[in-house]
């Protein structure tokens, strides 16, 4: 093509990717003002953040209708990447601000610059995933967010914990990017391709001869690379670690945001790559290839390692982790089942399991820096002298249990819509869920019994308050997490109108 | 004499994966641990590059690139945080550093 | 009268010993003397109002006599409903009459008796709420609220044994009654819910219509079933075998209680609900009934022999006497049966009553053999005790004699309508309990009335007892002589009473009623004379040897208690039912409880908790796998892949 | 919009209580008793303005007092749409339930009075409580249905888990985890229905409305053929599944055991509404869900449910007179008299069903009643051992009668409602052929139930009076008026069951009819 036509489709290409642009480009602008701002005016910093992450938000919200492939295929923009754009940009948002009111990451003045930069590359590298059509697109984007959370995860220099999550975290990580590039070579080499779209008519082409075995190996190291983003086991293990060390604000990021975009890309790249034509109720998967028993199998080991780890952890952090390992496993069932529900419930699970578990974890933050301790035994009695911050912990808690009327219990009752829309083929795994989440309650509500059941060690022990725009925030987390439950068709239909608008 | 063909390749790059893999799950310390990591992401960059020569198009190439960009990254991050990690524990050693489990 | 005011009047005596229990309840302490003028006052009335019907039917004479009326109780929409009312005839009637002047004589004859205890209040209006749940018994046209009354009676029964709860023998005795009736009352209402299930209706009338048209759809065996089990209500009331163990204890309660619910009307409601069904019960259930009847019978008089408590004396005689009434009933001596259940009720109230002077007197001593001449001291007691005791030993010119006798003709000519053979062993029975009564009714006379006071220092300090407590047995001895009820002092039939209540004929499909009744009433006027020489002979056998050993001293009674040492003791320990029942049905229930009580918490529990031990378990298990050390990760990871490598193969 | 304030009125409040200052212990004690009152005020209202001759059950047009509005209406991709209402109504099977919750609510809130600790949270828990208890009671859609039935499970948890007694930590997550298995399988059961059933069948699978609506399920017209549902085996075992859920409330054996252990940990007033209004949902869910959803089920299996109702009846009795715990009696005699409502149920007969709905009600008072009383003693005497009293009648006469009438209450004595419930139960029971044995048999419980309660009484009350309570005083004013109330609501209840009969008689019968119709077509009872 001639050089016109070649600039112009960039430009159009450009234009298109107008909110990744502004995240890049304020990731530059921090980085810079960061140099010369004076230590003291250090949180003048995060407003730049806020302010970035607004105008995303807004150029966000002029791309709904959008659906395209820029770049050659590298990324494609459609409802299905925007809605997940737009749950990173949130959650970044509310992260950014969990982090003002963190004692460890404020304490002894430290610099947040550096935290903000990379906060925001890690948002710029997850809307990449979310877009990313291209194998090649797909490694740089989880590359860019894997080695921003590293960076996050040890930031606490000085602190021995965050500090070995750190290095366990980056060793993890770096192995299973390894596994996964040398998966991605493998299947470039069978299908001389790294466009997702070209892949699957490669694949569905009769006349191509492909080495079953070879496939095989190749996706289950791609999996592996995936499977570690979202903490799915038996790729979970950094994730309690991980999160427990990390300073609380980032923990609450990592168990929400990648985790998001790591299912955006599975799904992805599942769907596009090994499915044929969508049909009435899910998709017909090519031949050889049922990837369906896998994944169905993962889950339901995710979620239950996940539920009766957690039954034994005293730290509420690590607890919490558990959890979201758990939550992966629920979340896996929608991505199996590749129906539209299906995918729609899990967008929808993401978008209010953000809501939820950002709260819970920002109680658990506030909670922990009043009492100094994340360790379940000095929470005793907590709730009758912190009832502005356990009330709305025990609301994170139900519904992070699923009880109705918040939105845990929306997002779990959609999925096991989408499973049991499948006839009696998965009801199996809707009774282990069902049993699974038996168990959750019986952690989660250990929480409750703490702050609530127990006495506190000393009975004069004073009354703990949080400062009035933290408990704002708070109720920012709670209010949602009642009201989303009980009126949830917006978010439903939007879920499944960008589902609709998936594209290779 | 026969050239090389696309196997020698593979076999090579599956043995370097393979001596990768083990030396991560075998090594102490850090530092070779990371070396490790690093011969498996080279390994891959074999295949992709042994593949595009075999499929005739560049995208293998360009992904090598960004492989070895990507790696050069991820080493300079992770020696940071080593680095931070002898400066806390006086250790490279993995094996000391499990503070956090069950 | 018109049918509407004979309804009312009959309404106003069934509800007049409610309001008198209300009030005694709500205001009963607050009112001058508390209150028992009132009670009593208001069974006066009722007994007036009960009276005047009464006499209105006795006047009228007119054998099929029925004014009724019943509401709607219970309609579930559909083509049935629960009907429930009150049906007056002859036999309700007199009963009203009946049970209402017992219980305003015992009314009368508490106030003294109880006028010094402190839950004087109290005592009326449980007497109230006992005669009103009586008078429901006896109004009843249906089973149901038949049931209804029938277990309130037991209620208030309960609550009047138990009045000196403080005494823990008398707890024990009333929980003992109500539960053991309990047991009769469960087959009651088996037999209800089958004709129910048959029929949909309780009414009593609609019922036996339905049987004699043969809408019974089920085979006989059921109907004979029915019965039974209606007839297990009777046997837990009328403390027949094997449920009689509980009126022996039930003595514990107050003695003009024992006078008014375990001698005169609430055991009788057994006899009275039996023959309110009598007509729909199969010859076969009868038959069973009339075995059970006289067995009591016997029994009980040979457990009297050997009693010292005064009171108990009486309470096997009423357990021997009511199986007398229920062995009528088995026998088709309709009449007799019912007419054994008016004069036993007068006789046995005086008794009882006058037991309750001669307690009275001696200070709230009950062992006859602490007693002992009291003739002199208590001449009205002594006197009126010696009719009732003539009428209950069932000696000419006395009331028992009169429906005793026409049983045990009755018995006789059922034995031989039946064929004779084994059938002829119930009449006999009744002969030999009919010596045994004369037997220990005339030890008790003489050891009480008679010979030589046993306990001096008692005996100094009784006297006579208040006109209130005397009154009331002159009333009822005068009711237990011969005229009352019939000129003939030979003949019961010949009476007013009998032909007012005659025979019934069954209306079980498969009998010839009418032939039925008929030869029943041929064969028993033949046995008549031979009935009434034989009992006078057994009755004058049993003084006679009562009159030698007690009186005379000719026999030392200890001696001769040894001499038959088995059988005394056998006597003596009312053939040991209480132990049996105490190892196996008491014993066995707590044993059971304490088994299930058990299972349920270290089983059933358990397991739950189990479970979740499971759970929890399997927990620390995985936990395990996070070592700390991220190579183990790493290793896993690998692992994993493999392993799906692997089921990729297999899937 | 009446029923939507019976609910809501005490959610409101709740609210209100949030707002004011936790030193004023009384305002929240009157603002909770205004609360229940004005709920049984309404509930009243109700009664005034109920027409008994229409049925309800299937018919959504004979409800009463309907609330429906679109809650949530979603195109569900290929499936059609989605629909979720806010469907309230009353027919003759909810009021009964109503006035019995508006009543031992307030009851309850009484006797709440002496709560002395966290009294804020105490009465925000308690009308949260009240409100979910409501809702269950009215809604009509089974999305709402459930959302109650769960909403409840928080603030009883906590009422007893900080209220409680020595044990409470255990006694309040086991009830948690307990219901929550049940209502959870439940949810698998509802999601079910939902495919299965469309409120305009025929249309085409883009356009079919999925409906969360009771009624729309009870109608089997509406059944998409083809769907999970329409398999006869798959109906059985969401049956099972589904009752699993109500009887782990009921509770049924042998999932009961959970029961014994909240009861006895759980403060008085709260064992007062778990056993007056609680353990009413699971029978409830009975009659208002799986006999006219799954009727061919119910007739499948009638004979089983009713023998489980006998092994409650008799175990359970057996149970409580093993127990040495006063509170504990009365819970396993809970267990034993539910097991009259699952006979019932399964009888299938217009007596059997009335009774069985009857002894919902009854039950739910005289239980009330009885705790009320365990309670009144345990605040004096600090324990409750059976063996541990004696002679109480003397020192405490009002106190002894009272006791004695709610035992003899529960132990079905005429002209009390307890008799008229088990009474038409055996009727109902025995004249069908498919229960009738189980009838027989259960009668003993009529025995056993006697034995253990005049046992305990003789124990309790009667003897010399242990010197220990001497001096104790008889009832104070409060306590007095809560057992009288209830008293001569049982009484009225038993001497003219019409008030209440009438009330449900056309639902009862047209359950009746609607469950056999779809005997008549499966092998049913005859």
């Amino acid at each position: 093509m001639n050089l016109d036509a070649l600039i112009t489709y960039t430009l159009t290409s450009t234009a298109l990717l107008q909110p990744e642009l502004l995240v890049a480009v304020g990731l530059m602008l921090i980085l810079v003002t960061d140099l010369f701002l004076k230590k003291t005016v250090q949180k003048w910093i995060s407003v730049l953040f806020f302010l970035v992450m607004g105008l995303a938000l807004i150029s966000l919200s002029r791309q709904s209708e959008v659906q395209a492939q820029v770049f050659s295929g590298m990324i494609s923009i459609d409802g299905y990447s925007v809605f997940f754009k737009y749950l990173f940009v949130v959650s970044a948002l509310l992260a950014g601000v969990m982090s003002l009111f963190s004692e460890e990451l404020n304490q002894n003045r430290r610099r947040l610059g550096e935290y903000f930069i990379v906060m925001t590359g890690m948002v710029l590298g997850m809307m990449l995933m979310a877009g990313a059509a291209n194998l090649l697109m797909m490694f740089v984007a989880i590359e860019l967010v894997s080695l921003s959370s590293y960076i996050l995860v040890s930031y606490l220099k000085d602190d021995k914990i965050s500090n070995e999550s750190g290095v366990k975290y980056i060793i993890y990580g770096s192995f299973s990017s390894g596994l996964m590039i040398y998966g991605i070579s493998l299947i470039y080499g069978i299908t001389g391709t790294l466009s997702l779209s070209e892949m699957n008519a490669v694949l569905q082409n009769p006349a191509a001869t492909i080495d079953p075995v070879t496939l095989t190996i190749a996706v289950l190291l791609v999996l592996g690379g995936l499977g570690y983003k979202v903490a799915a086991a038996p790729f979970h293990f950094w994730a309690p670690d991980a999160y427990q060390g990390a300073p609380t604000p980032v923990a609450a990021f990592l168990s929400v945001a990648p985790k998001a975009a790591g299912f955006a890309m599975m799904l992805r790249f599942f769907k596009t790559v090994f499915f044929g034509s969508a049909t009435q109720d899910g998709y017909v998967p090519l031949a050889s290839l049922d990837w369906v028993s896998i994944l169905a199998v993962i889950s339901v080991l995710t979620m239950t390692i996940g539920n009766v780890t957690a039954l034994w952890q005293q730290n509420v952090k690590r607890m919490l982790a558990y959890s979201s390992i758990a939550h992966a496993g629920y979340i896996l069932m929608g991505v199996l089942l590749l129906s539209d529900s299906g995918i729609a419930a899990m967008m929808f699970y993401l978008a209010y399991y953000l809501i939820m578990n950002l709260g819970a974890f920002y109680v658990t933050m506030l909670l922990g820096d009043r009492v100094q301790s994340y360790e379940l035994d000095d929470w005793r009695g907590l709730g009758f002298r912190a009832p502005v911050l356990a009330v709305p912990m025990v609301i994170f808690l139900a519904s992070l249990i699923g009880i109705p009327g918040t939105v845990g219990f929306t997002g779990k009752f959609l999925l096991f819509v989408a499973v049991l829309q499948q006839g009696s083929l998965y009801f199996w795994l809707a009774l282990i869920a069902v049993a699974n989440s038996v168990v959750s309650a019986f952690y989660y509500f250990k929480v409750a019994k703490i702050l609530f059941l127990k006495k506190s060690a000393d009975p004069h022990a004073e009354p703990v308050t949080a400062p009035v725009p933290a408990v704002v925030l708070l109720f920012v987390f709670a209010v949602p997490t009642i009201v989303l439950g009980i009126w949830w068709s917006p978010l439903y239909n939007w879920a499944m109108a960008s589902v609709r608008m998936i594209t290779g | 004499m026969e050239s090389l063909t696309l196997n020698h390749f593979l076999t090579l790059s599956a043995v370097l994966f393979s001596l990768g893999v083990f030396g991560v799950m075998t090594r102490r310390n850090a530092v070779v641990v990371l070396m490790g990591i690093e011969l498996m992401l080279n390994s891959a960059n074999i295949n992709l590059i042994a593949f595009s020569r075999y499929n005739g198009n560049m995208d293998g190439q360009m992904l090598a690139i960004f492989v070895i960009v990507l790696a050069a990254a991820e080493a300079a991050v992770a020696l940071a945080i080593i680095l931070n990690l002898y400066s806390n524990y006086n250790t490279v050693n993995l094996d000391e550093v499990d503070q956090l489990k069950e | 009268m018109t049918q509407e005011t004979l309804i009312q009047a009959a309404i106003a005596v069934l509800l007049l010993p409610l309001v008198s229990y209300l009030v005694q309840l709500a205001a009963g302490r607050r009112l001058p003397r508390q209150g028992d003028w009132l009670a009593t006052g208001f069974l006066g009335l009722a007994f007036v109002l009960a009276l005047t019907i009464a006499l209105y039917f006795l006047s009228a004479f007119d054998q099929t006599l029925v004014y009724s009326a019943n509401f709607q109780w219970l309609n579930l929409g559909k083509d049935w409903s629960i009907q429930i009312g009150l049906k007056l005839d002859n036999l309700s009637a007199v009963t009203l009459a009946m049970v209402t002047l017992i219980s305003f004589l015992v009314h009368l004859f508490s106030i003294a008796y109880l006028h010094d205890d402190d839950r004087y209040a109290t005592y009326f209006g449980y007497l109230g709420l006992f005669t009103f749940s009586m008078l429901g018994i006896v109004l009843s046209d249906n089973l149901f609220s038949m049931y209804m009354f029938w277990e309130l009676v037991g209620l208030s029964s309960y609550l009047l044994i138990g009045f000196w709860f403080h005494k823990k023998e008398a707890a024990a005795a009333s929980t003992k009654a109500f539960v053991t009736n309990r047991i009769g009352d469960i087959g009651m209402w088996l037999g209800i819910l089958i004709l129910w299930s048959q029929f949909y209706t309780v009414n009593l009338d609609e019922i036996a219509s339905g049987i004699q048209n043969g809408q019974f759809t089920l085979s006989t065996g059921w109907l004979t079933l029915g019965g039974i089990l209606l007839f297990m209500g009777a046997v837990g009331k009328s403390a027949q075998f094997p449920l009689h163990v509980w009126l022996p204890d039930a003595m514990e309660g107050p003695t003009p209680v024992s006078a008014l619910i375990h001698a005169a009307t609430m055991v009788a409601a057994g006899v009275y609900f039996i023959a309110r069904v009598f007509i729909i019960l199969t010859p076969d259930a009868l038959t069973v009934i009339a075995v059970v009847g006289a067995f009591t019978a016997f029994m009980a008089a040979t457990m009297a022999l050997t009693q010292n408590d005064i009171k108990r004396i009486l309470a096997y005689s009423t357990v021997s006497q009511l199986g007398y009434m229920i062995m009528g009933l088995g026998v088709g001596a309709y009449s007799a049966a019912v007419f054994h259940l008016f004069t036993h009720a007068f006789f046995k109230a005086a008794l009882f009553l006058g037991s309750g002077a001669v307690i009275y007197a001696m200070h709230h001593e009950q062992d006859i053999r602490e007693m002992g001449g009291l003739r002199k001291k208590l001449p009205v007691t002594f006197v009126t005790y010696l009719i009732a005791t003539s009428a209950l030993a069932g000696l000419p010119l006395f009331s028992g004699f009169l429906s005793k006798d026409a049983i045990i003709a009755g018995g006789w000519g059922w034995a031989s309508f039946q064929g004779g053979g084994w059938y002829t062993l119930i009449p006999s029975l009744g002969l030999a309990a009919a010596l045994l009564t004369a037997f220990y009714m005339g030890r008790q006379v003489f050891l009480v009335f008679f010979g030589e006071p046993r306990n001096q220092d008692k005996f100094d300090h009784a006297h006579e007892v208040p006109a209130v407590m005397w009154i009331p047995l002159v009333v009822l001895s005068v009711l237990s002589l011969f005229p009352v009820f019939s000129l003939n002092p030979l003949a019961g039939d010949s009476g007013w009473f009998m032909n007012l209540i005659p025979s019934l004929q069954s209306v079980v499909p498969g009998v010839d009623g009418a032939a039925r009744l008929a030869g029943l009433a041929e064969l028993t006027h033949h046995a008549h004379w031979t009935t009434v020489v034989s009992s006078i002979l057994m009755t004058l056998t049993g003084l006679a040897i009562a009159f030698v050993i007690y009186m005379k001293k000719a026999v030392d009674a200890d001696k001769l208690a040894a001499s038959l040492r088995p059988l005394y003791l056998m006597s003596f320990n009312k053939w040991y039912f209480d132990e049996l029942y105490e190892v196996t049905v008491v014993r066995g229930n707590i044993v059971l409880a304490k088994v299930s009580a058990f299972f349920d918490t270290f089983v059933i529990d358990f397991l739950v908790n189990v479970t979740g031990f499971i759970v929890g378990f399997f927990g620390l298990l995985v936990r395990k796998f996070q070592t700390g050390k991220v190579q183990s990760y790493i290793a896993f990871a690998v692992i994993g892949i493999l392993v799906f490598f692997v089921l990729k193969g297999i899937l | 919009m009446i029923l939507s304030a019976l609910i809501f009125i005490p959610m409101l409040a709740a609210l209100l209580l949030i707002l004011v200052p936790k030193e004023k212990t009384d305002l929240f004690r009157w603002i909770a008793l205004a609360a229940s009152s004005i709920q049984l005020v309404l509930v009243a209202f109700l009664i005034q303005n109920y027409d008994q001759s229409l049925a309800g059950i299937n018919q959504a047009e004979t409800y009463q007092f309907v609330e429906k509005f679109d809650w949530i209406r979603v195109s569900a991709g290929s499936y059609g749409i989605l629909e979720i209402t806010y469907f309230l109504g009353v027919d003759g099977l909810s009021l009964p339930m109503l006035i019995l919750t508006a009543l031992v609510g307030l009851i309850g809130v009484i006797s709440s009075f002496t709560i002395d600790k966290h009294v804020k949270g105490y009465f925000i828990s308690y009308l949260i409580l009240l409100s979910a208890m409501t809702g269950v009671f009215v809604a009509l859609d089974f999305f709402l249905f459930y959302l109650f039935w769960e909403l409840m499970l928080i603030p009883m948890y906590f009422l007893i888990g900080i209220w409680g007694g020595p044990r409470r930590e255990y006694a309040a997550i086991k009830f948690f985890l307990y219901t929550f298995i049940g209502s959870l399988l439940m949810l698998l059961v509802i999601i079910g229905l939902y495919f299965s059933y469309v409120t305009n069948p025929g249309a085409a699978p883009e356009q079919m409305v999925h409906s969360f609506s009771m009624v729309s399920m009870m109608n089997q017209q509406n059944l998409l053929p083809g769907s999970l549902l329409s398999a006869e085996h798959w109906r059985h075992i969401a049956f099972l599944l589904m009752f699993l859920g109500f009887a782990v409330k009921i509770p049924m054996f042998p999932f009961h055991t959970w029961l014994p252990d909240a009861h006895v940990e759980a403060p008085t007033p709260i064992s007062v509404i778990l056993a007056g209004v609680l353990l009413k949902m699971g029978t409830y869910g009975l009659v208002r869900v799986m006999m006219p959803v799954f009727p061919e089920s119910w007739l499948y299996f009638a004979w089983g449910i009713g023998l489980f109702g006998v092994i409650n009846i008799l175990y359970g009795a057996l149970a409580a007179m093993g127990q040495t715990d006063l509170k504990k009696l009365i819970a396993y005699s809970s267990v034993s008299h539910m097991g009259f409502v699952l006979l019932g149920l399964a009888s299938l007969s217009t007596e059997g069903v009335t009774g069985a709905v009857y002894q919902m009600f009854s039950h739910g008072l005289i239980s009330a009643m009885l705790f009320l009383a365990v309670g009144v003693i345990y605040d004096r005497a600090h324990h409750r051992e059976i063996d541990g009293f004696g002679g109480l009648a003397k020192q405490m006469p009002v106190y002894a009668g009272w006791t004695l009438f709610a035992f003899f209450a529960s132990l079905g004595l005429p002209a009390l409602s307890g008799f008229v419930a088990e009474a038409l139960v055996f009727m109902g029971s025995f004249s069908q052929p498919v229960t009738q044995n189980l009838a027989i048999v259960s009668t003993l419980g009529m025995l056993i139930t006697a034995i253990y309660y005049l046992w305990t009484y003789q124990k309790v009350f009667t003897g010399e009076l242990n010197p220990k309570y001497a001096g104790y005083p008889d009832l104070t004013g409060r306590e007095l008026t809560m057992l009288s109330v209830l008293g001569a609501a049982i009484l009225i209840a038993g001497i003219y069951p019409s008030l209440l009969t009438d009330l449900m008689t056309s639902s009862v019968n047209h359950l009746n009819d609607l469950v056999k119709s779809a005997g008549t077509a499966s092998a049913g009872l005859n």
